[in-house]
């Protein structure tokens, strides 16, 4: 072996530990993201239960708040997205014809940050209390230090958000610099367009919830007065703030959705996609719009007619471009052989429900109406509507797709089936009737409700729905654990695919391409396939392959700002113990925990990383066993 | 493509000869554009609340141009500096740049002073962190700017130490060229935060 | 979504909801014009479903894959006249619907104060209960908010604590009550009656229950409540020990009449409130229950539980139920 | 200033650029600053005048550095151009919130 340097090799847990391989990430956020999908669901059964009758007893006042609060900031934060990020580390490399991410040691730094800040954001179960505020944190509820939870959210989104800003920037440079020759935007795959407009998204997004947590943790942790009213604050401006991250981010969490529909839709009717280049222009005017629509969450806010009405017709605008997108898929569809596997039944049950999260939302950018709508359970229809009924549809949708690309092992399609009918009539079970529940006048992040209004029937119904969501999501769990128990034989391409991704093994090798394949149209592969090519036509010869080493660095840097945050949020805590007093009141903890990040910067800078290689010969090996 | 090139051989400019050079700085770049978000807010926090003063004193109470005129002079020459240093890479003269680079450290060690001394006047005047909703959003916005200084001083310092190590090669070459990016990224802040905060401030 | 027609048409017959809270069955101007604009946005929205599902539907049927089915679909593009069109009609669309969005965005926005013939209310929202005045009456009271039936009522809202809404389904649409700021809104009630009002921001433990009652009563007896405000209430030999209880107690923060500190509820005309803390039913009992353990009813309100023995609770709630 | 340069191949043809551009840069700039530190300072100018004036200073000064000093008027500069427009058109849209719902 011509190895230039000798690289160690981890196996086993250090393997997953140090990995800089994005297909490794990948999994690895999918691992922690399903992780927390699962506790932020089992919050939702929580409310559910309490609201299953009114003025039920079991979870109320603050703890109620707590399960509301962890139930939208998990699911948002710590699901949605990492489950995304699983998805775009997977498939965008493979669907560029890339070996690898442009920055693999940054891919890992942003997945451990994720992990540690949403372990620190959980771990408020068990010191003290959760976070109470709701995942918008309203100042000044938010900034009430009499109870510690907020402080958790603070510090735990801010790790957790730097980690999203560096996995942004990490695939827009991917996509930009690492694409495949003749891969020109116009060919890319609609999935890794739409990834690719997320992460712009978040690059321009994230920086804006930055600084709102940077300054509710100065108010709560060093008594600022950013939102403390009687020293001249101003508690419009964490609004502001937040909607102005906000928004963005409810488009960058569905955009990957509408790439992996286009993706399944397209796939599995056995067409192109219709209209690709006006589906890519819907796609950035989305991204475009999405900034200039945040107010819409402020109508009650009293920031007066003109503000409103501005912000009203912007909002109503972004319904154009997602029209065109939902026309083009119906006529994707219109004129193939659709076919009804678990994945593609995921995709097409989004299609109506999606239009009907879409509906609400042109009737909630109305200001008059949403005086009515604003906070109330129409909002939390509308809102799962599209995340749920959009995003997580997706999800499974891309889960069934792709399974066999990331595993090597296709998902049982008979337990997908049980899956897809539970979860889709209990999601609309639980959030038809809120449509209803809102209009009738009950206001969201409520534990109880009026008897004699007519609330009871409709409460009701939403709770057994969600409970049969639960049982779809077991059955979930289930189909992972029985796939996992099989052989790995998934063919390299079982639905006949048409981006590259179909065109390497099953799972993909280590370095993806064997050789950087040429690309020469849209749908590459189904174009090569169409003209009677078994593979990709090769760009370069077979030459030695360039890898990363792995390394232990984010996992530290990531544990140094977790220390960090702690030693932060309990600097005023009354500690019996002398000791801790000492450490924590003066920072010692803090200090210690940044210390141990900029360490591991610095390190990271003065030793180069020259990486290994894999040989041909390597490769000719591998080719046997595969 | 990490070969090690040999002093001399080095392509025209050493920063993008190698695909990781490349998406070094157009990462970095992409970061700047997010900074800009970060500081806008910033910025926009300072102006929703940089008349928000129940008590305490007021902005052109306090606010010595005098000492914020030579801040801007020296972040400016820094900012000067650091472009010949660039200049000087190159043409592959390593030890020019390094000691433009050098001199670039020094300069932003002599704003920081001058920075904490200012800090230190204002609080004496009661102008604190926590004496009103103005003192916090200036306070963050400043500070925020600071430590961006402080991070690129020390950032800076420690690659040209490597860079008298290891020298000039395509590996080296990026994080000169990214840290200098940086490096003017701050003082184009800086342009801001003395026409919006001194100069509007001490306007009224 | 087909699958869930049946449901859709028992919760439409069912959906009106109860005319107290109902936003959907309005009793005022402002939330009739409000649920004209759902009901416009609702039809052309549905306008918009009803085509996509007959495409869908279409498409789903006759394009399944049949057996034996082989060769590759003609692989289409795109085309050009349908993409205008799926742009164009949309934007026509949303013309309708912003139109009258624009103007009834304007005319709900209004400030109504200073006009002939409106009353002006200031409403200022408490961890966990509601404080109305009348600046024209030198009224102030809490939780039941009187208004004349067929008048215009101009509100003046603002927060003492956090961040909280003011919202009477029935009668209009919320506006947000934010610290250190006002915010104006207006209604009006077209038939007597009492209407709920909620709280629609999450502002801590007791956000669900921090209800309030609008009471629409005939300008006669608005006028005759008005009155009666102004007259203190009869201190008899019976309740005399409850008022001394009172006054070592409770003054400290809840006013009577002119009397006292202004941290609670003004408690002037509490015999008459519908509600006890806005949550329970008004007797005895529930006076007596709330006093003993206000936690217990209202978690996180401010309401210190106060030492008292059973003779003084007695006493008191004797008393309260005399200030009429 | 340097053409073609974003090709890796290692030719000798660069042209170096000279300091000029920088010096009279950096000259600009401290003309710059100083007239908008001369305008608060000595010159009694209406405020919403001075509003504009300095935050126009700003921006000239800004764009000058950008454009000169972080090489953005060269070539290979379409994804950075883009990059910087975008955060600034947030960030204008941050200070528009602030400017017309909070301070005012």
């Amino acid at each position: 072996m011509a190895h230039s340097h000798a690289v160690k090799r981890y196996s086993g847990l250090m393997d997953w530990l140090t990995t800089v391989d994005h297909k490794k990430i990948g999994i690895l956020y999918f691992l922690a993201g399903g992780i927390f999908f699962l506790i932020g669901g089992l919050e939702a059964l929580l409310i559910r239960i309490q609201l299953m009758f009114p003025d039920n007893q079991i979870f109320i006042g603050g703890t109620y708040n707590q399960i509301l609060t962890m139930h939208g900031t998990t699911m948002i934060f710590l699901a949605a997205m990492p489950l995304l990020f699983g998805f775009m580390n997977a498939i965008v490399p493979l669907q560029i014809g890339a070996r690898d991410v442009a920055f693999p040691f940054l891919n890992s730094l942003g997945f451990w940050l994720f992990v540690f800040g949403g372990l620190l954001l959980n771990l408020s179960w068990f010191l003290g209390g959760a976070p109470d505020a709701g995942w918008t944190a309203y100042a000044p509820l938010s900034s009430d230090t009499s109870l510690r939870g907020v402080d958790f959210y603070a510090m735990g989104l801010q790790i957790a958000g730097l980690g999203t800003l560096i996995g942004g920037i990490n695939f827009l440079v991917t996509i930009i610099n690492m694409r495949a020759p003749g891969m020109t935007f116009m060919r890319m795959p609609m999935f890794t367009w739409t990834s690719f407009v997320t992460s712009v998204l978040i690059l321009f997004a994230f920086p804006a919830v930055t600084v709102g947590l940077v300054e509710l943790t100065f108010d709560r942790l060093f008594d600022g007065n950013f939102f403390n009213v009687s020293k001249g604050g101003n508690e419009v401006l964490w609004e502001h703030i937040f909607w102005i991250f906000g928004h963005p981010e409810v488009y960058i969490l569905i955009l990957p959705a509408f790439g992996i529909i286009s993706e399944v839709v397209s796939t599995f009717s056995r067409k192109r996609l219709f209209g690709y280049s006006s589906m890519v222009f819907a796609t950035l005017l989305i991204g475009f719009l999405s900034f200039m629509v945040w107010v819409h969450h402020m109508f009650t806010t009293g920031l007066g007619p003109v503000a409103n009405g501005i912000f009203a017709v912007a909002t109503m605008a972004i319904a154009v471009p997602t029209g065109i997108k939902i026309f083009n898929w119906l006529f994707t569809m219109w004129g193939g052989q659709i076919i009804f596997n678990s994945s593609n039944l995921w995709a097409i049950a989004f299609i109506p429900t999606f239009v009907m999260g879409g509906m609400t939302g042109v009737m909630l950018a109305v200001p008059p109406a949403d005086f009515q709508y604003h906070d109330s359970y129409f909002v939390v229809a509308h809102f799962h509507y599209v995340i749920v009924g959009g995003l997580i549809f997706g999800i499974f949708s891309g889960f069934y797709y792709w399974w066999p690309k990331m595993f090597g092992r296709m998902l049982h399609e008979g337990l997908g089936q049980l899956n897809f009918w539970t979860f889709m009539i209990g999601f609309h079970l639980t959030f038809f009737p809120q449509h209803f529940l809102g209009l009738m006048g009950m206001p969201r992040r409520v534990f109880t409700y009026e008897t004699g209004v007519q609330l009871e029937m409709g409460n009701m119904a939403s709770s057994i729905g969600a409970f049969l969501m639960g049982i779809g999501t077991i059955a979930f769990v289930l189909n992972i654990i029985i796939t996992a128990l099989k052989p790995k034989n998934a063919p390299a391409d079982p639905w006949d695919g048409r981006s590259l991704e179909w065109s390497i093994p099953s799972p993909a090798p280590e370095y993806n391409f064997k050789q950087t394949p040429l690309v020469r149209g849209l749908d590459a592969f189904w174009k090569e396939k169409r003209a009677g090519n078994k593979e990709m036509t090769p760009a370069e010869p077979i030459g030695s392959i360039h890898m990363p080493s792995p390394t232990i660095l984010p996992f530290f840097m990531s544990v140094g700002l977790f220390i960090a945050g702690f030693g932060f949020m309990y600097a005023k805590y009354d500690f019996e113990n002398g000791l801790l007093a000492t450490l924590f009141g003066n920072h010692i903890i803090a200090i210690i925990g940044l210390v141990i990040t900029f360490l591991c910067m610095f390190l990271r800078s003065v030793y180069d990383d020259h990486g290994w290689h894999i040989e041909p010969e390597e490769l000719e090996d591998k080719g046997v066993k595969a | 493509m990490a070969n090690v090139h040999d002093m001399g051989t080095l392509p025209a400019e050493p920063e993008k000869a190698t695909l990781e050079g490349k998406n070094k700085i157009l990462g970095f770049w992409l970061f700047l554009g997010g900074e800009m978000v970060l500081f806008g807010t910033l910025f926009a926090s300072f102006i929703a609340l940089r008349n928000s003063v129940p008590e305490g004193p007021t902005g052109d109470q306090i606010f010595k141009l005098g000492m914020v005129a030579v801040a801007t002079f020296i972040l400016l020459t820094s900012s000067l500096t650091s472009v010949m240093a660039m200049m000087a890479m190159h043409r592959q003269q390593v030890k020019k740049m390094l000691t433009w680079l050098w001199v670039t450290v020094v300069l932003g060690l002599a704003f920081l002073g001058l920075e904490i001394y200012e800090f230190v006047e204002y609080v004496h005047e009661g102008h604190t962190f926590t004496s009103s909703a103005f003192g916090t959003s200036f306070y963050t916005l400043v500070g925020f700017h600071g430590a961006h200084v402080a991070f690129g001083v020390c950032w800076i310092a420690l690659l040209c130490i490597q860079g008298m190590k290891k020298g000039l090669t395509v590996v080296t070459a990026p994080k000169f060229y990214v840290a200098s990016l940086y490096w003017h990224f701050i003082d184009v802040v800086w342009v801001f935060i003395f026409s919006v905060v001194y100069l509007l401030g001490k306007a009224g | 979504m087909w699958r869930l027609m049946p449901l859709l048409a028992v919760l439409a017959l069912a959906g009106c909801g109860d005319p107290s809270i109902s936003a959907i069955d309005p009793q005022g101007p402002v939330a009739s014009e409000q649920f004209f604009l759902m009901k416009l946005s609702l039809a052309v929205m549905i306008f918009v479903f009803a085509v996509v599902m007959i495409i869908y539907i279409y498409v789903l049927v006759r394009y399944r894959k049949k057996k034996g089915q082989d060769q590759i679909p003609k692989q289409v593009e795109g085309n050009h006249v349908l993409e205008i069109i799926w742009t164009v009609i949309p934007i026509l669309l949303l013309i309708v619907i912003a139109v009258p969005t624009i103007k009834y965005t304007f005319e709900h926005s209004k400030d109504l104060r200073e006009e002939e013939g409106v009353v002006h209310i200031k409403v200022t929202a408490h961890q966990f209960w509601w404080q109305f005045e009348y600046p024209d009456n030198n009224i102030n009271t809490a939780q039941d908010m009187y208004i004349p039936v067929g008048k215009r009522v101009a509100l003046e809202l603002t927060s003492s604590d956090v961040k909280h809404s003011f919202w009477v389904p029935a009668l209009a649409g919320k506006i947000d009550t934010n610290p250190g700021m006002s915010n104006i809104m207006h209604l009006q009630a077209d038939k007597p009656g009492i209407y709920r009002g909620k709280c629609a921001e999450l502002c801590g433990a007791s956000h669900s229950l921090m209800d309030f009652k609008v009471v629409a009563v005939s300008e006669a007896e608005y006028n005759q409540w008005v009155e009666g405000k102004k007259t203190p209430a009869k201190v008899t030999a019976d309740t005399a020990k409850g008022e001394q209880v009172f006054k070592d107690n409770c003054l400290s923060c809840h006013a009577v009449g002119g009397e006292g500190a202004g941290l609670g509820p003004n408690l002037n005309g509490f015999a008459n409130r519908t509600e006890v803390a806005g949550v329970l039913p008004h007797d005895a009992a529930s006076v007596k229950k709330w006093i003993q353990d206000p936690q217990a009813q209202k978690p996180g309100t401010k309401m210190p539980k106060v030492n008292l023995n059973e003779d003084q609770v007695d006493q008191l709630v004797k008393y309260l139920e005399t200030l009429k | 200033m340097s053409e073609q340069q974003h090709t890796s191949s290692p030719s000798g043809r660069h042209r170096l650029e000279g300091p000029k551009n920088h010096y009279i840069t950096y000259i600009a700039s401290i003309l710059l600053t100083m007239l908008a530190f001369a305008a608060v300072m000595y010159l009694g100018l209406d405020k919403m005048f001075l509003v504009i004036f300095l935050v126009g200073m700003a921006i000239v000064q800004a764009v000058l550095q950008l454009a000169v000093w972080m090489h953005m008027k060269e070539r290979d500069h379409v994804y950075p151009i883009i990059g910087i427009a975008f955060g600034a058109f947030v960030a204008i849209g941050g200070f528009m919130a602030a400017i017309f719902w909070m301070w005012w």
